[in-house]
């Protein structure tokens, strides 16, 4: 388990989780390199299926921001 | 009015949340809008302000 | 846009003004300057940071906050160590782009324009002049503002509240409120600055969230004033949750040790003195006008009124002496921001009445070249790895991200960038995708929310649809919150990479999307703001449909006689009634209903019955102006003695106070109650000016006015003062001890109990008088056909309580008057006008090009269901009777905001967002993975 | 509810301004999946393509699309429905659907027989024969015939 590197999909929100990490960035408040973005429209597109198929094709997990 | 033909352009002065409002409905009604602002960037005092009632949403 | 400027001269007259402005020089090309903060990391001079207000130190280069517009860094010249002592420079040693300037200079610039709007706002009051609220002295006690930036998560202390003595959290804070505010003694600012009530219970709320349970906040104050939408529910909910008022004004504030403890004296509403130790003090700052507003004001040659408003009648609000200069928000007077935000939108439209027949000639469109059709090719994607200087080079591999980037499918070319935003990389941009034949393009660089308009203008200038475009967010969301761990950085970044170029291979080209527009507005409602409502858009040329339920135009305003200002209301509205009567491009139908209505932004359609005939009526918006009226009570013996009356009925008849020597108020009568948890706004200033004209006129006659807050808010305060001196008698009550009133032989008796006498008192009264409260009219229906939402009092609901006063989600309509809230003439006033400049924004364009990214039906694979019409937020999808099949979904993709509720809601997945379908997401999905 | 750790999925709510906030969201996820350690899509295939298949199910997505309607405005007879019956009731559907799935699943790999079944995925004996008569009705599976009197069943 050590040197584990999870690999996570976060679906974040256009208008507010997305803008927020990317606020991050501006502020260059550092943090794990895990995630691996998916820019949506709203928390609301994101279908549960996006989920399964993330898991199915090798993420470790989700994080569905709004 | 004396004259016959106005110009088409506005000058807002001030660069807050009322000066951003009234420059972006001139500019979505068809008028040239100038928007003045003394300090480096627009935004005014609802900036420096963390949340506004009534949802506790943030400002910006 | 101009920043860092002032206004210096202006001639000329309404239409044909010429201004020149002043601007300093910001030492910074903003052209070149890329924003990645590098300068400022580099510069040595640290300074107080005003945004901040002073809590935290920025630097001698720097931006205001992150979020600022334009996000381009200045040098503060005062402070810059290369302005003051002739050396340093290294800002511009290390600047990527060689943006500073050291050589930049004031310059005049002189602008011709037809009118000017000036909102030049306030200043936060400056407690440090008056010893007793110890601001300089003691570090615990903050003003306001600055525990707004405590609080802030963006703040000096990321929103970690602590005191500034010891950086201890604080258990117990008290807010004071009417500093510089309702106070002739010291500050010379009679008038309440209207918002310190509410923003203070806001800091009390946000700050119990930050510091839990335990933490005691206390309010200290001499009325509550939370008159506006939803205020009284936000005020009932805080104290709910723990936050304790005090009626009283503290005397004495001092430090009880050396960690910075405060002792708070004042005297309790029974009359006793009190201590109490509290760990900080928040003193509640009023409102001034701004001196840059002020001298602005005089440059323009506008007059002041004596406390340096910006001098405007109630009934022309955001008129100013000049004509074709308008003044909106805090620099006409103490206001929050959704009246702000109103007044803006007002003046524009004021501006744009005395404009109109110059619509449209200083703007053009730009042009495009024309698309090429690439949908059916195979893709070829072209790649642009972005430096950003050092910001992404620094810190990732570039150029094995590129090459990692070549090696994936459907990849034809890659190239790295230095800066690829600037200039002379888009017009290269442009050549590459001409010359390789590209059709879909990736760039890896920033973020999208910023860039991707400009990269989509670059690939449409080179013939390809706007949406064949995806950006990989390397920088923002990679090698800046990275920047400790290279080698992770450089393989997220391939496969950020990765995952847009998946994507991309998967995009379509998507058709710009616009609607026609009729260009006439239907108004709902007759009274005064849907008159202004009205004529305000016939000025400018667009032709408006008044629907007025009644036989005659005029509404609630029928029973007003003078305005807080004592401007004439019935001559006033007499007027109104003749101008859009006489107008040709209105058209006025009384007794008439809307019976149902359909369609969106552009093209509504509204049935009315009139008569019994019914008319189908065809508009591009539609303003809510239904109103509101005086609640019937039955409180307090109304309508069971004559000499009971309501507000209006006192206001009408004159008459009934020839004989009456004593006659009592009674304030928040079917208002802040449990029927109607709300504040009707104009009552306290209604009663206030009818208790003058009676001391006016007949000293002799007492009166006493029984309230449990007085809501005078903004200059109308010194209505109350005047009630004062002019010796009405004020006894304040409570929910729980409401006043008394009994018919005996000889009059009326009102029991009330006296707080600060301590005791029960009668009064004789000969007669009593009852504040009422205001209702809305029925707008069920109305809201129904519209499918707007209401909120729990039937007023109407505005898309954003702060932001959007007067709009709603969904485009295209638009509220105003005491439909929306109760609210005085001025106020209904400014936003009639406001929803007339907000519905111009739609009547001046011919189509409406809204935003492509909507949602899509099959209705091959529709079964009609009907679950995407209940889910979708906009009203944009509706079941339709397809001939022959049943029902099945239909888009209408003008209101549709493209959030795919819909789609992933659909059981029969027969909805697809484009831009955003489920393969496109998907293929971005797995290839996170691998 | 298919053994892959609901604990896999976050969920969070921030603003555009809340940086910080974000960060520490990302610390949290970072955290609590670190400690799950790695997944392995192979190990959990067949429960993966089950729940896929449950949430493509027309049941599941109506149910889940009227949720706003029942609990705020009510059914076709204008009653509400309490949160927590709805929850119930979805808690239920999902898991038949999941089960439903599951057994299929497990026939594609090659339990053909009830016992093999049960064999594969732990379900009751009864529970699964009970599915399997409902999925025979909706065409989800086929009954084959006899191999050595054992009933066996193909999926469609």
């Amino acid at each position: 388990m050590e040197n584990f590197e999870p690999k996570i999909v976060a679906f974040l929100c256009n208008w507010c989780a997305y803008a927020g990490a990317d606020l991050a960035g501006v502020s260059r408040l550092q943090h794990p390199s895990f995630m691996r973005t998916v820019r949506v429209m709203c928390s609301g597109r994101v279908d549960p299926i996006f989920i399964i198929q993330a898991l199915k094709n090798g993420c470790d997990g989700a994080l569905v921001a709004g | 009015m004396s004259n016959s033909s106005p110009i088409g352009s506005v000058l807002v002065v001030g660069g807050g949340i009322t000066g951003m409002q009234s420059a972006l409905d001139l500019a979505e009604s068809g008028y040239y809008v100038y928007l003045i602002e003394q300090s480096p960037a627009i935004g005014g005092a609802m900036a420096q302000l963390d949340k506004t009632f009534p949802t506790n949403d943030c400002s910006m | 846009m101009i920043t860092l400027s002032k206004v210096t001269s202006i001639t000329g007259e309404e239409g044909n003004f010429t201004v020149t402005v002043k601007k300093y020089p910001r030492y910074v090309d903003m052209d070149a300057c890329i924003a990645c903060g590098t300068c400022a990391e580099k510069c040595p001079a640290k300074v107080v940071d005003e945004f901040n207000e002073g809590l935290a130190k920025r630097k001698a280069i720097y931006v205001p906050y992150a979020q600022a517009v334009p996000l381009k860094y200045a040098i503060d010249r005062d402070n810059c160590i290369y302005f003051q002592k002739g050396r340093c420079r290294a800002c511009e040693k290390f600047c990527p782009t060689k943006a500073i300037r050291f050589d930049d200079v004031e310059t005049d610039i002189t602008l011709q324009v037809g009118s000017v709007i000036l909102t030049a706002g306030f200043t936060p009051f400056n407690p440090a002049k008056f010893d007793n609220y110890q601001h300089a002295r003691f570090p615990n006690v903050v003003t306001s503002m600055e525990f707004e930036r405590i609080l802030s998560a963006g703040g000096p202390f990321a929103g970690h509240v602590k005191r500034l003595s010891d950086g201890v959290e604080p258990k117990k804070i008290a807010w004071l409120q009417c500093v510089g505010s309702r106070d002739m003694n010291r500050c010379d600012n009679p008038y309440c600055s209207s918002v310190c009530c509410m923003y203070a219970i806001k800091e009390s709320v946000i700050a119990k969230e930050h510091l839990g349970k335990d933490f005691q906040p206390t309010i200290f104050y001499m009325d509550m004033r939370t008159h506006g939408k939803d205020f009284e529910k936000y005020y009932d909910r805080a104290r709910e949750e723990g936050v304790r008022f005090i009626r009283s004004r503290v005397h004495t504030i001092t430090e009880v040790d050396a960690s910075g403890t405060l002792n708070l004296a004042y005297v309790s509403d029974t009359g006793k003195r009190v201590e109490e130790e509290f760990d900080m003090v928040v003193l509640s700052v009023g409102m001034e006008p701004a001196q840059s507003g002020i001298d602005a004001a005089n440059i323009l040659g506008i007059e002041l009124n004596p406390y340096r408003f910006v001098k405007t009648a109630d009934t022309s609000p955001v008129s100013t002496s000049r004509k074709g200069i308008y003044v909106a928000g805090s620099l006409q007077g103490c206001k929050d921001i959704p009246q702000s935000v109103v007044e803006a939108s007002a003046a524009a439209c004021q501006a744009s009445v005395s404009l109109s027949s110059a619509r449209g000639t200083l703007v053009r469109d730009k042009i495009f070249p024309a698309e090429l059709h690439v949908a059916a090719d195979t893709p070829r994607i072209g790649v642009f790895v972005c430096n950003c200087g050092i910001n992404i080079g620094g810190i990732a591999d570039v150029p094995a991200v590129a090459a990692y980037a070549k090696t994936l499918p459907h990849v034809a070319y890659v190239e790295e960038d230095l800066f690829a935003c600037s200039q002379d990389t888009q017009e290269k941009m442009v050549d590459v995708i001409k010359k390789e034949k590209l059709n879909r393009i990736v760039v890896a660089a920033c973020t999208p929310r910023t860039h991707e308009p400009l990269f989509q203008e670059t690939i449409r200038n080179a013939g390809l649809n706007a949406y064949l475009f995806e950006m990989a967010n390397i920088r923002n969301q990679c090698t800046w919150v990275h920047s400790q761990e290279k080698d992770k950085a450089t393989a997220k970044a391939k496969d950020l990479v990765r995952m847009a170029i998946s994507r991309a291979s998967l995009l379509e080209p998507i058709p710009d999307l616009s609607v026609p527009v009729s260009k006439t507005a239907l108004v709902i409602g007759g009274g005064i703001a849907g008159m202004t409502a009205a004529l305000s858009l016939a000025n400018q040329g667009f032709s408006a449909t008044i629907v007025e339920k009644s036989g005659i135009l005029g509404g609630a305003a029928l029973d007003v006689l003078h305005t807080w200002k004592g401007e004439d209301v019935p001559s006033y509205l007499n007027d109104l009634i003749r101008d859009v009567s006489a107008n040709s491009n209105i058209t006025v139908l009384l007794n008439a209903e809307v019976i149902d209505a359909s369609g969106f932004v552009g093209n509504f359609e509204t049935k009315v019955r009139r008569n019994d005939s019914i008319q189908t009526i065809l508009h591009g918006a539609t303003i809510i102006a239904t109103g509101g009226k005086a609640a019937r009570v039955d409180e307090y013996g109304y309508g069971k003695n004559p000499r009971i009356t309501r507000w209006h009925d006192l206001e009408n008849n004159p008459e009934m106070l020839a004989d009456a020597n004593s006659v009592v108020f009674i304030q928040c009568v079917g208002s802040r109650d449990e029927n109607r948890p709300y504040c009707s706004r104009i009552c306290c200033t209604t009663s206030m000016m009818q208790a003058i004209a009676i001391r006016e006129k007949s000293p002799d006659t007492s009166v006493f006015i029984l309230y449990r807050d007085i809501r005078t808010f903004g200059e109308r305060e010194l209505l109350y003062k005047k009630a004062r001196e002019l010796g009405v008698v004020f006894i304040q009550y409570s929910l729980d001890k409401k006043p008394v009133v009994t018919e005996t032989p000889d009059g009326l008796l009102v029991d009330v109990f006296d707080p600060v006498l301590q005791q029960p008192l009668q009064i004789q009264a000969d007669l009593v008088n009852l504040a009422t409260a205001i209702e809305s009219a029925p707008n069920e229906d109305i809201a129904g056909f519209y499918k707007l939402p209401l909120n729990a009092e039937k007023f109407f609901m505005e898309a954003h309580a702060k932001l959007r006063p007067v709009d709603f989600a969904s485009d295209g309509i638009f509220v105003c008057g005491l439909a929306h809230y109760p609210k005085p003439i001025d106020e209904s006033i400014a936003q009639a006008m406001a929803a007339a400049g907000r519905a111009a924004t739609v009547l001046s364009k011919t189509a409406i090009s809204v935003s492509p990214l909507v949602s899509k039906v099959d209705t091959g694979k529709c079964i009609g269901c009907g679950l995407c019409a209940e889910v979708c937020p906009f009203g944009a999808i509706i079941l339709e009777d397809a001939d022959g099949k049943g029902y099945r979904a239909k888009n209408i993709s003008a209101s549709c905001k493209g959030c795919g509720l819909c789609a992933a809601s659909c059981p029969q997945k027969a909805i697809e967002m484009l831009h955003f379908k489920d393969e496109q997401i998907l293929a971005a999905v797995c290839a996170a993975g691998r | 509810m298919a053994g892959i750790g609901k604990d896999r999925l976050h969920l969070a709510w921030l603003s555009s301004a809340e940086a910080q906030r974000f960060v520490e969201i990302s610390s949290q996820v970072m955290k609590s999946i670190g400690e799950q350690g790695p997944f392995d899509a192979n190990r959990f295939a067949m429960e993966l393509n089950a729940a896929e298949a449950t949430l493509n199910s027309e049941t599941v997505r109506w149910l889940v699309g009227k949720e706003v309607k029942l609990l705020n405005r009510g059914d076709v007879y204008g009653r509400k429905w309490e949160k927590a019956k709805f929850e119930a009731i979805l808690d239920n559907v999902l898991e038949r659907e999941y089960h439903k799935h599951l057994i299929r699943q497990a026939i594609i790999e090659g339990h053909t027989s009830v016992r093999a079944i049960r064999d594969r995925i732990g379900l009751e004996l009864k529970w699964i024969s009970y599915l399997l008569a409902d999925m025979e009705k909706t065409s989800m599976v086929e009954f084959k015939g006899h191999e050595h009197h054992v009933p066996v069943f193909g999926a469609l």
